[in-house]
């Protein structure tokens, strides 16, 4: 079974600084593989590569056992990958609906179709259970947390093959961050592959099937959730030391 | 050393000087200051530091202009202070009598409009030429006025001589008299373009008379129409085959006293502000009317078909 | 925009159920304010139709350029090139147009459109630079400032190009007669009827909110009487010595035009969207998949293009084009945009404000000079009273929570 | 900013030890080539003693204002009165020592004085509604702009007031002679030595992170042998006449101690900290607890004072006051900026850079008035050649990871 | 024993929306008190008031039992409140070093003092485990958890009476975070009083001595975290309803 996504030997640099250095990761379709790693491990980065944000120094990528060239973030688009990225990515100065939109908003002719936008975002975002005073407020008057689910509902309206989620609960509370991972499970089933990064052990475990440890701009390793505990991962995180019993789950079909 | 170059006029000049010099074997070197005083101090210094043997300045400021000339007195440079004035005694003054200007102005539009409305399109106020222009018309009109029998019903300022500006002023002054306008006095044939364009709009073009000067083609083919009374021209090839020929002679070390050039000998200029004495020539302008349109067409200054376009030859001769 | 979301909610009762913007309600104000005092210091002429006939025709060239200078703006740009751009452009059709020797002697209709091409290519080169380099926008438009200018008067010599085609000359200074004035007026009510309607419909039909009925009928009412109004005015002033009305003038209908499209443009179009978004943050357009180099681009062709229009309306007004045509009009232009309420930081930013400031500023000049001020103190005034007018929106919206 | 540091660590081993701003040293870079250039199409003269003494006083003016500017754009401000305030300051000077009539005949320094805190005083007026009242820089400073423009001109009645006062004078054409230029430049190189070592043994003491030894001697050796080098061409050029050494002009002294203050100050104390954290993030430097809005003042009343000082210099150069001086100076003045690298989004620019903006620039124009280029020509040059030098910077500074 | 912060009956409105209505809350010295609520719930805003970001419509602040006026951040500062913001309000185009000493650097004379400030931050960050490359890259060059160590090591650098953190952890790693929590308590034990905001149960447990809970702009109450379970405290966020065991807490002197 080819993986959804594979990335190879990725390497990027920020001036002196290197940020990845030999990353490979992979993912299956209807998986969920976990990025974890202290701050500053690279995390980001590499799914920035991914999206289309960064472009790699050196390493290939690979979509449905394809070489890909991910130059912008259409090209990501175009194969089917969404980010929901760690800065979130708004425009402060447009409004909920807008933002929901931006990019690929409904039209009819020319015509921007604000309505149907309007009513389609508020949908979306009811399914996270945000409380959001208003939809036509620029989001730069909005709270952390709501702006947080302005960039999920982004993320997840447009059917996605592969959805990327940099710390997408940092901001929420505990209700909205169990529905998102309602939500997961939900994209997981449809068969998307999903890269979750989070610094929370209880919901990376939760919902993942894999996880991978980075640290410092290299990957520890990749386990199978179930084969591991939770001070395993932290050992992997911290130290840097694969868990002796836990086996490495690098290039294993999911589980699932 | 050039004050400001985006007007017509001053490539003529120039062409005028470039091909004098020529005639006398001598160099030509420019440098514009595009209407700042401040730039044209830095230029001279850049053009003596390059070695001009003669200094040939129009002037952008008549005082800030006087370090320069120290300066060329110091490296014993002549001076020659080309059309506007620069009151030092060092420097040799050439221009046309810009105060005539005005006053010829005057007089032709007071040949057609000896009374009525009459409203003044003015220069830069910032430029002294504009004041110079504007005193002579009043000289010429103001006994007119005082008579009762001209009024002035309008008077605007241009910044930088902007035709599209003049365009909106006297549509303003129009507005402001219903109308009732009898001349123009617009100081250049730029601004006088943009009152010809206000005119037109309410149906007064060529019913009302309107001067000028710079004999711009564009003006020599509305008085040539009959829709300005009066173009000055000022040949500046004569202006500046003068300047070249001074140069010439200034360089091979001829008195100033001893200097001639275009016909005319060197006098004692001495009614500047400040009332110093100093060296000159000044070129008389003429005024083009329909009557002696013949002039700027025997000069070679404009072409027949440009300065008949649309003309009925019926009524202008020189349109046969 | 932020500030007027919030006032439109602290007031809702009153204000905010008109859905309005309230910059552009407050300019207006301003606007109505200096009419009035005009009115009364001019001693009825400023109203008179002959003036506010000439004001509306006064106002023509910076309206055409101020909307697109909004779009720049607010895409965090600025373009200094326009005013020397406009002399350029209008050097070029006057020389293609004019007959020899000077001139080609071209039609005026390929003159016209060689012109608004040679816009739309100088916008798109120097947009180039800046989308496709990073080479910041100010600098970009200070070279175009420089070159073009320069080349303006390299191509004339210096001379005056005079006179136009005498139908090209309509596009500066034609009006369409009574007859069609009305025409024009009474599509402009039924459009604004039509499309209060629709859009209430459509709300509704959505289950979305809409504004009271008393709102819809005031707002719209306000604006079919604008429109009524300006029709009788333009009609109310007749070519000299007949008594056959003019009705609105070429370059006016042009400028509404142009003004009506862009404000339809910004608010309702992908691309107006994709400028304030690129505005409020670049990255964040990017990282959604727009193509901002290519928007980028295309705000700075836009530009080019209204540039051309307004040198074409410029270059017809004054039945010539003068080496020294378009100077220091960027400045007017820029000024008119930001004193309605564009944000130079970029992001926000109104084609409708920037209009009503392009007109308050006529305004203070064209009653000046009816006022027979002199123009030294025509200009300290000016500055002052633009100074005053921001100074009281600003306070007005003044963010509370900021 | 963020390129640079990049920059800096990407080639360690080769460039960025040195410890420069890349962006500086691309200018000079730019620079050099410039000046070689002129060197040879010259055939020398460009670099002759007499011609960079008069480049050196031909900087001066923009050289003084450039600093403030820069301080002005990176706090997210624009000034564009500057032109205008000059004029109008100047104008004031020549009226205070300028006797009957027109003037006072206060002495020079007083009338100095006087002017420096009118500057200092319009400053703070302008900045007040910037800063108090969030009225946009841009519309304030253009109503001064418009304002002191218009006021110069009614107070001189449009007449050019001179001659200033001879001792004033030398602020603008004076010299100060080869002992002291001497003594002057002795000083410079000792401070240099002195502050290297001094710096070095602190971070040492402090165990962090210096710059290799090679590195040192070759910064402070590059940058001793300029200061000889200028002592030596300032030295080289005589008294008309004479073979007395003028020394380093009085302006161009100024335009260096402001500098170099300039410089200081906006890397080594609170006040140039806080100006560039306002630019990066205003509400951040709010909620520092920093006094944003004193500050953004105290900017606007630098920017008045700098403005005033260039008065003195210009109007002592000129030994007159004129209605339009300083007109369009605003231009020169930002764009010397823009091009030595200030980001009109603010929150990033270095004095350093934008006093080689003014050099690149004054530099093509002294040196194209040497060649005899016409005008029209130099000013499309000089906007070609401004747009190559930044689009070479900027594509070299590109940041890869945006 | 006074309080050593109380605001009472703060109300606030933004535009139409009422974020604050009456809220009332106390701190005592060397108490931890958890804010917690649903996104949008207005803690953010209530400690903004008290952080002097915002000014209140109405209602009072009382320090040490003295009504005090706080307009402005630095009235705030003069009361010996800090705060970590959620925005982490930095300087992107400065370095960390300038971030953390924003407002208060240290000077030699009126010359910025580099190379000590340089030292401190070093030390200050260095106790929160947090790996920076280069202290002198502009933050905005940073990784979201490295910006938000600066942040706090900006609030803890300057001794404070009264430390407010907002979802001071959200983009923290595991060990980064457990750091934060030794902070907290070494502060405690110091007597300071800090409001705590965050959507991590656990840690609010762990951390706090009383928990208030928000929702919709008003406090739903507060008790003693020793006297409640997770549910219930989910029950106050997500119901809005005060657990009929676990007693309020409101006004009382805190058990530490
Ligand atoms: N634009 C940039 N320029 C320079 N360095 C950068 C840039 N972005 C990130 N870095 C550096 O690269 C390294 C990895 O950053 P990254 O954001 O990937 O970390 P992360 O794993 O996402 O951390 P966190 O969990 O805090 O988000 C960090 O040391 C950071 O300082
Ligand atoms: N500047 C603002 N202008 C207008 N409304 C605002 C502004 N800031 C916050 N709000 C609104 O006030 C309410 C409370 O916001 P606040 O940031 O306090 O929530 P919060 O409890 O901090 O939520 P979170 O847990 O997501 O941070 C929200 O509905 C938000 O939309
Ligand atoms: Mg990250
Ligand atoms: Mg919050």
């Amino acid at each position: 079974m080819t993986p959804l996504v594979e990335m190879k030997d990725i390497n990027l640099r920020f001036g002196g600084n290197q940020a990845l250095k030999d990353v490979s990761v992979d993912l299956y379709p209807g998986e969920v593989v976990g990025l974890l790693g202290h701050n500053g491990a690279g995390k980001s980065t590499l799914i920035k590569v991914l999206s289309g944000a960064y472009q790699a120094d050196s390493g290939q990528i690979f979509v449905n056992g394809q070489e890909v060239q991910i130059k912008t973030p259409q090209d990501a688009q175009k194969n089917g990958i969404e980010t929901i990225h760690q800065s979130l990515a708004l425009a402060d100065n447009l409004d909920a609906v807008a933002n929901v939109f931006l990019g690929r908003e409904q039209v009819r002719g020319v015509v921007l179709d604000e309505d149907v936008m309007e009513l389609e975002a508020r949908t979306t975002l009811d399914r996270l259970r945000i409380k959001i005073p208003s939809l036509r407020v620029p989001v730069q008057n909005m709270s952390g947390g709501q702006r947080q689910s302005v960039a999920i509902g982004r993320a997840i309206y447009f059917k996605a093959k592969v959805l990327i989620m940099d710390e997408p609960t940092a901001a929420l509370g505990p209700e909205e961050t169990r529905k998102v991972g309602e939500l997961v499970k939900a994209l997981k089933a449809e068969g998307v592959g999903i890269f979750l990064i989070s610094h929370d052990l209880h919901d990376v475990f939760d919902l993942s099937d894999r996880i991978t440890v980075m640290k410092n701009g290299k990957v520890v390793g990749t386990v199978n959730t179930k084969d591991v505990t939770h001070d395993d991962v932290l050992g992997m995180i911290i130290g840097g030391t694969m868990p002796k019993n836990g086996p490495s789950a690098d290039h294993q079909a999911p589980s699932a | 050393s050039w004050s400001n170059f985006q007007e017509e006029r001053w490539k003529t000049d120039e062409a005028a000087i470039k091909a004098a010099l020529a005639a006398g074997g001598a160099q030509y070197i420019s440098a514009d200051a595009q209407s700042s005083s401040e730039k044209q101090l830095n230029d001279i210094d850049t053009l003596i530091a390059k070695g001009a043997k003669v200094l040939i300045i129009l002037a952008q400021d008549k005082d800030a202009i006087l370090p320069a000339i120290e300066k060329a007195k110091a490296a014993k440079i002549p001076v020659i202070a080309y059309d506007r004035l620069i009151e030092d005694p060092y420097a040799f003054y050439l221009t046309f009598d810009n105060v005539e200007v005005g006053r010829i102005m005057g007089r032709e539009v007071l040949k057609v409009r000896p009374s009525g409305n009459f409203i003044f399109v003015r220069g830069d106020p910032k430029d002294t030429n504009a004041a110079f222009v504007y005193n002579g018309q009043r000289e010429i009109l103001d006994p007119a006025i005082k008579a009762g029998k001209i009024k002035v019903v309008g008077e605007q300022a241009t910044d930088n001589w902007a035709p599209d500006v003049a365009q909106r002023n006297v549509e303003q002054m129009l507005t402001q008299n219903a109308n009732k306008v009898d001349a123009v006095m617009s100081s250049n044939d730029g601004m006088a373009t943009g009152a010809a364009a206000a005119l037109q709009a309410v149906g007064l073009l060529g019913k009302v008379a309107m001067s000028g000067q710079d004999g711009d083609l564009a003006a020599l083919n509305r008085v040539a129409l009959g829709q300005q009374t009066v173009s000055v021209w000022k040949d500046s090839r004569a202006l500046g085959k003068a300047a070249g020929e001074i140069a010439i002679q200034l360089a091979k070390g001829t008195a100033p006293t001893a200097i001639s050039a275009g016909g005319e000998k060197a006098s004692i200029f001495k009614d500047g502000p400040k009332k110093v004495a100093m060296n000159s020539i000044l070129l008389k302008p003429v005024g083009i009317t329909q009557a002696n349109l013949n002039l700027v067409l025997d000069a070679g200054w404009i072409k027949k078909d440009v300065l008949c376009k649309g003309v009925d030859p019926a009524k202008v001769p020189v349109c046969k | 925009m932020q500030n007027t979301v919030q006032e439109a909610q602290t007031n809702r009762f009153s204000f905010s159920s008109l859905g309005l913007d309230i910059r552009q309600v407050l300019m207006l104000g301003v606007l109505v304010v200096v009419w009035i005092a005009f009115q009364i210091l001019t001693r009825g002429l400023f109203m008179s139709p002959v003036n506010l006939w000439n004001l509306s025709v006064q106002t023509a060239v910076v309206g055409i350029m101020v909307g697109g200078m909004v779009l720049v703006i607010v895409a965090r740009q600025i373009d200094l090139s326009v005013g020397s751009v406009l002399g350029f452009v209008a050097m070029a059709m006057a020389l293609l147009q004019v007959s020899a020797p000077l001139g080609l002697g071209l039609h005026w209709v390929i003159s016209l459109l060689l012109g608004l091409a040679l816009g739309v290519l100088i916008g798109a080169f120097q947009g180039y630079w800046v989308a496709y380099w990073g080479v910041p926008a100010f600098v970009v438009t200070l070279a175009g400032l420089l070159v073009f200018r320069n080349a303006t008067f390299v191509a004339s010599s210096g001379r005056t190009v005079a006179p136009m085609d005498p139908t090209f000359r309509v596009l500066g200074s034609g009006s369409i007669g009574d007859v069609a004035t009305w025409i024009v007026g009474i599509l402009g009510m039924v459009f604004i009827v039509y499309q209060a309607l629709n859009n209430r419909r459509n709300r509704l039909k959505h289950r979305l909110p809409v504004r009271p009925v008393w709102a819809e009928w005031l707002v719209n009412g306000v604006l079919i009487l604008l429109t009524l109004g300006f029709v009788l005015v333009m009609n109310a002033y007749n070519y000299p010595g007949t008594n056959e009305p003019r009705g609105i003038p070429v370059p006016v209908l042009i400028t509404l035009g142009v003004l009506i499209f862009l404000a339809w443009m910004t608010r309702s179009t992908r691309f107006g969207r994709y400028i304030f978004a690129m505005g409020g943050n670049p990255e964040a357009a990017r990282l959604a998949g727009i193509n901002v180099r290519r928007i980028m681009m295309q705000v700075f062709m836009l530009m080019g293009l209204l540039t051309a229009l307004a040198a074409a309306v410029q270059a017809a007004r004054l039945n010539a084009a003068t080496a020294g045509l378009g100077t220091n009009l960027e400045l007017s232009v820029i000024a008119a945009a930001v004193i309605g309420g564009t944000a130079l930081a970029g992001g926000s930013g109104t084609i409708v404000g920037a209009a009503l400031g392009a007109l308050l500023t006529s305004s203070l000049q064209n009653g000046m000079v009816l006022m027979g001020i002199p123009t030294e103190w025509q200009n300290i005034i000016l500055g002052l009273v633009l100074l005053a007018a921001v100074f009281y929106n600003t306070v007005f919206l003044r963010n509370r929570r900021l």
